[in-house]
């Protein structure tokens, strides 16, 4: 299925996801302990800058957003609001267990379970936390979709906006949130 | 009086300068900082209503994720308040093993914080340096406990498992690789003259107030408070090694960031005499079975020395096979917020992220 | 007529070269950076790549009309200077518009993309931009000072006000500037620390405390823009150092001399450019103030000195 | 023992209260909660105890109790006062500290969002750590935070089960798990 999807990129689309794959900005928000992970990632025995990841300050200019663990509804607020903000094409790396199923915060009154109930999430790696060879390889499996054409996870949140937006309003009682029309 | 035009700033949740994922509001006016309001919370995971959920061993894989940077303290402290609570012994190779996992935790922090102050300061160099080499110790708690990060290495009783072969020897070349660097990220960090001067009289904490502010750790030692829970109440295996507590006068980051230079000498120092003292024996009074282990009724109250302070940890024990209560007052908690409230204002707001490093403000410990 | 179409390819050809050498030297720097941080690194080229995937991203936010600008006056500028910068000396495939007083005109126009930066900045209401764009603007008084300085001493000490005699006559003595005048030299040099905003002037980006500043709101085809602008314009500044205190390049109009002319640019350009990136290294930032002082400090006295030399 | 006889003394003196020395340098106390703040007061004015260590709530529901805890400590003399006092649970209330010590501040702030107690007189962001929650304060005890999970946030199936790993792992690949081995299995 996805060989088809790669055979069907025109010329145009082909250079363009092929700058994307090797040039990947990562939002610079430690939403989680796995931030604790990041530099070491970054630096040099992991040195994911070879891959062309490098960090970005702002949303604007931020092509990946990293969830680095579970999510305090407090955080997911502002996670929804950085990921609103971010400029299309974007990609979302959901990192560690607590991202997947709650991981050991299942119990846990402020921490959501299912990350890809609230935004679209393109890749998930597992682990508690992921070593940055785990988090490496999640990179690259991120890269290999953007190549094929299939990280178009961004386009599915704006078609299904009203499921993202029913269950993000579920947990966020209090939602005064500029809306985004894009 | 005219008053000038307030600008609010948000430093954070989203921002590089911030420690960890936490808000603080300032009010500013040209550039410096008029008030300061810590916002908490994004980091909220209620560990401390699960840990009531849990029972006595399964509580460590919560404690390690306390503070991130620095998880063996937690466990350390845990173990020692249900010890207490049992007046179970601890052979006495487990105590020295003990140490040298703590001071390797220590180290490890201190090498993410000379990334974090140098960092925040616009110097990389020491950061990419010191994290990339932090790896090696990572490599060594790998090897002793099975994991990077959170290790649930220290049990009530001792520790999980022995010294593996060979591992002492390891442990004795990674010290003198990175005593040989940490010459180097001085070097570069605190013989410049730039970082000196952005260090020097910025963030002080006065020292007639500290104690009773509740400063902790480095940032009350910088003031020349010489306070450390290593040698106020020793632990472990601490009141029979040699080691100084190094403290500064003045207060500010520079002071702070000397304290904290010279600790992580100390604490090379530290794990060499106990790799060398460590007696051989037990290294584990074995617990119950987990699921049926009780412990009697009471409290206690347990303190150890982190990187960024005095961690404590409150354990009340109803005599069920679940801790009752286990409240932490991490050193973040005091430090980071009403300390920080009370030194940020009148500072540059280039400083602000300077501070924060240099205070060791790590959110998870503030809001569990 | 022929002679016009010769100046718009060769117009092309610089922006071309300008271009290419300003982003491969940003990519050298990143390589560079990343070995010395005991790392492996990007390629050469990644600053290609950020472009690339910069330009293909999708943009949908709109900052008002200043906003949309901001990149644009900054290419603009960018190009405008480069026309009245002589690249190779008396070589006819570089042309530029040189005229009597254009070091005057450029000093002006160097100031013109930060100044449509700010503005475009100040229209996105991002907090950060503006005091990015507050701290800019100091800075920029900070280091024109000793700037102007070393300037006014070559002016004086040669009584010209362009760039091409300046050229000429170095290579008529066969004495660079930079020995003919060291005072300004290195007045001028320092300034560059500022110019080139690596650290320990990095003060208007800052990501640790500003949140990389000014182009903080601006992302995609924005940022793109912005940082090919850039590009060019660290080549102009490397440049025009080269013409003023290096002797500049060029040796005719020939293929040999145009290759051998550019190499010996590239050359020149790249030693000059390791200065503030070595400094940049091993330096942590200054605060806002802090950088003010210094550039008033020994450099505004080397240029005084510069001035003081070439008058007498 | 000299330095903990003499502060409990001096406190048993002042104030007539219940006490005891725990263990070295820890000295436990027992008091109304009308008195709490004169002898917080007296230890560190009078007796040099200036450093608010902690302080903590344990929610005694079967007594319809808060045990609230002040743990204090002189960096001269290193010892540790714990002082506890009991509150009723029902509309709990609790006199403000925070002018002794402003890092008290911060603690009341959590317990009264942790907890529900009230502090008279405690200025300060009513949020501490949550955000717009209006269930009961989550840290009492009869708050069930896994019915809340639950309730609120999407569960993915697959772990309700709670199965053994190894043994599943096992199961699919027919590895043979030796008796001995067997005996760490979840019981």
């Amino acid at each position: 299925m996805t060989s088809n999807n790669k055979d069907k990129q025109t010329i145009v689309e082909y250079i363009q996801n092929w700058s994307r794959k090797h040039s990947l900005f990562v939002m610079a928000y430690g939403t989680g302990c796995g931030a604790i992970e990041i530099p070491a990632t970054m630096t040099s025995r992991y040195d994911a800058e070879r891959f062309g990841i490098r960090g970005a300050a702002t949303p604007r200019q931020a092509d990946v957003l990293l969830i680095t663990g579970y999510l305090a509804t407090k955080t997911l607020k502002r996670v929804i609001r950085v990921y609103e903000q971010m400029q299309d094409p974007k990609y979302v790396i959901g990192f560690g267990s607590c991202t997947i199923n709650g991981g050991m915060y299942y119990d846990s009154y402020n921490t959501i379970n299912a990350l890809d109930r609230y935004i679209p999430v393109d890749v998930y790696i597992n682990g508690c936390m992921p070593r940055p060879e785990a988090v490496i390889s999640g990179f690259v499996q991120l890269q290999k979709q953007i190549a094929e054409g299939t990280a178009n996870n961004a386009a599915k949140y704006k078609e299904n906006l009203e499921w993202y937006r029913a269950n993000q309003k579920k947990i966020i009682k209090n939602w005064r949130m500029p809306d985004y029309n894009w | 009086m005219v008053r000038e035009k307030e600008t609010t700033l948000y430093l954070g949740p989203q921002h590089p300068g911030i420690t960890g994922n936490m808000m603080i509001k300032l009010k500013v006016t040209g550039d410096t900082v008029v008030r300061a309001e810590t916002h908490v919370g994004y980091l909220h995971r209620a560990f401390e209503k699960l840990i009531e959920r849990r029972n006595w061993l399964q509580t460590f894989t919560i404690l390690c994720r306390f503070c991130v940077p620095e998880p063996d303290p937690m466990e350390l402290t845990y173990a020692r308040a249900v010890e207490e609570l049992e007046n179970r012994e601890v052979p006495e190779r487990a105590e020295y093993i003990r140490t040298i996992v703590m001071e390797l935790a220590r180290l490890q922090s201190f090498m993410l914080w000379y990334a974090g102050q140098s960092g925040s300061a616009g110097l990389y160099l020491t950061g990419q340096w010191s994290v990339g080499d932090r790896n090696y110790i990572l490599d060594l708690f790998e090897e002793l406990t099975g994991g990077r990060i959170y290790h649930m290495y220290i049990w009530p009783g001792g520790v999980r498992r022995d010294l593996p072969k060979g591992w002492k020897d390891k442990a004795l070349k990674t010290m003198d690789y990175i005593e040989k660097r940490l010459d180097e990220y001085n070097k570069i960090m605190f013989d410049n003259t730039i970082f000196q001067k952005r260090a020097q009289g910025v963030g002080i904490v006065p020292k007639d107030k500290a104690i009773e502010w509740g400063v902790v750790g480095a940032p009350l030692r910088g003031t020349g408070i010489k306070h450390d829970v290593r040698i106020d109440e020793p632990y472990c295996a601490y009141d029979k090694l040699d080691f100084i507590v190094p403290t500064q006068e003045g207060g500010d980051v520079w002071a702070r960031a000397l304290v904290r230079q010279e600790e992580a000498r100390q604490s090379i120092n530290i794990i060499r005499q106990a790799l060398e003292k460590m007696p051989e024996g037990e290294f584990y009074n074995k617990v119950p079975n987990p699921m049926k282990w009780t412990v009697p009724a009471g409290e206690a109250w347990t303190k150890t020395e982190s990187v960024r302070g005095e961690v404590g940890f409150y354990v009340v024990s109803d005599g069920s096979n679940k801790p009752r209560r286990v409240h932490v007052k991490g050193a973040a908690y005091t430090n980071g917020i009403t300390v920080l409230e009370k030194i940020l204002p009148g500072q540059n707001i280039a400083d602000v992220s300077f501070i924060l490093n240099s205070m060791g403000v790590c959110p998870p410990e503030m809001e569990r | 007529m022929e002679d016009l179409g010769i100046k718009i390819i060769g117009a092309l050809l610089t922006v071309i070269l300008a271009f290419t050498v300003g982003m491969t030297y940003g990519g050298i720097v990143r390589k560079l950076t990343a070995r010395v941080q005991n790392r492996r690194g990007p390629v050469i080229w990644q600053n290609f790549l950020d472009l690339l995937k910069l330009q293909s991203k999708k943009t949908n936010i709109a900052h008002g009309f200043m906003g949309h600008m901001a990149p644009v006056w900054i290419i603009i500028s960018a190009g405008t200077v480069l026309m009245f910068i002589p690249i190779l000396n008396g070589n006819l495939w570089f042309p530029n518009l040189t005229f009597h007083g254009d070091l005057i005109f450029l000093l002006y126009m160097m100031v013109f993309g930060s100044l449509g930066m700010a503005l475009g900045a100040g229209q996105t209401g991002n907090p950060n931009s503006a005091i990015g764009v507050t701290r800019g603007l100091s800075q920029m008084v900070g280091f024109e000072i000793p700037f102007v300085l070393a300037l006014v001493a070559l002016m004086v000490q040669y009584k010209t006000t362009s760039i091409q005699d300046i050229m000429d006559i170095q290579a008529q003595t066969g004495t660079w500037m930079m020995f003919a005048n060291p005072f300004a030299f290195l007045a001028a040099l320092f300034a560059s620390l500022g110019m080139f905003r690596y650290s320990p002037f990095d003060i208007v980006g800052a990501p640790a405390e500003l949140a990389s500043g000014p182009v903080s709101e601006f992302g995609g085809k924005y940022l793109g823009t912005m940082m090919s602008g850039g590009s060019i314009f660290a080549f102009i500044k490397l440049t025009l150092y080269v013409d003023l205190f290096m002797g500049g390049a060029g040796f005719g109009t020939g293929i040999l001399a145009t290759i051998m002319g550019l190499g010996i640019l590239l050359l020149k350009t790249f030693s000059l450019y390791m200065v503030p990136v070595f400094y940049g290294w091993i330096s942590p930032r200054y605060r806002t103030e802090q950088a003010i002082r210094y550039f008033w400090g020994w450099p505004t006295a080397l240029g005084v000195i510069a001035v003081i030399w070439a008058i007498f | 023992m000299e330095k903990e006889n003499k502060i409990l003394e001096a406190i048993k003196v002042a104030f007539n209260v219940e006490g005891h020395i725990a263990r070295e340098k820890r000295v436990m106390i027992t008091a109304n909660k009308d008195i709490v703040s004169s002898i917080l007061l007296f230890c560190k004015n009078q007796q040099g105890y200036i450093h608010l260590n902690h302080m903590s709530v344990v929610d005694r529901i079967e007594d319809g109790k808060f045990e609230l805890n002040y743990i204090i400590w002189s960096p001269t003399e290193k010892v540790t006062i714990m002082l506890k006092t009991f509150i009723d649970r029902e509309n709990a209330e609790m006199e403000n500290i925070d002018s002794i010590w402003d890092q008290a501040n911060t603690y009341e702030r959590e317990m009264r969002e942790m907890y529900g107690i009230q502090f008279p007189g405690l200025i300060g962001r009513q949020d501490f750590a949550l955000e717009d929650w209006d269930e009961m304060p989550p840290m009492r005890r009869d708050f069930d935070t896994h019915a809340y999970a639950e309730k609120t946030f999407y569960q993915r199936p697959g772990r309700e089960d709670a199965k053994d790993v190894r043994e599943e792992l096992t199961k699919q690949s027919g590895e043979v798990i030796p008796d001995f081995a067997k005996k760490y299995s979840r019981e």
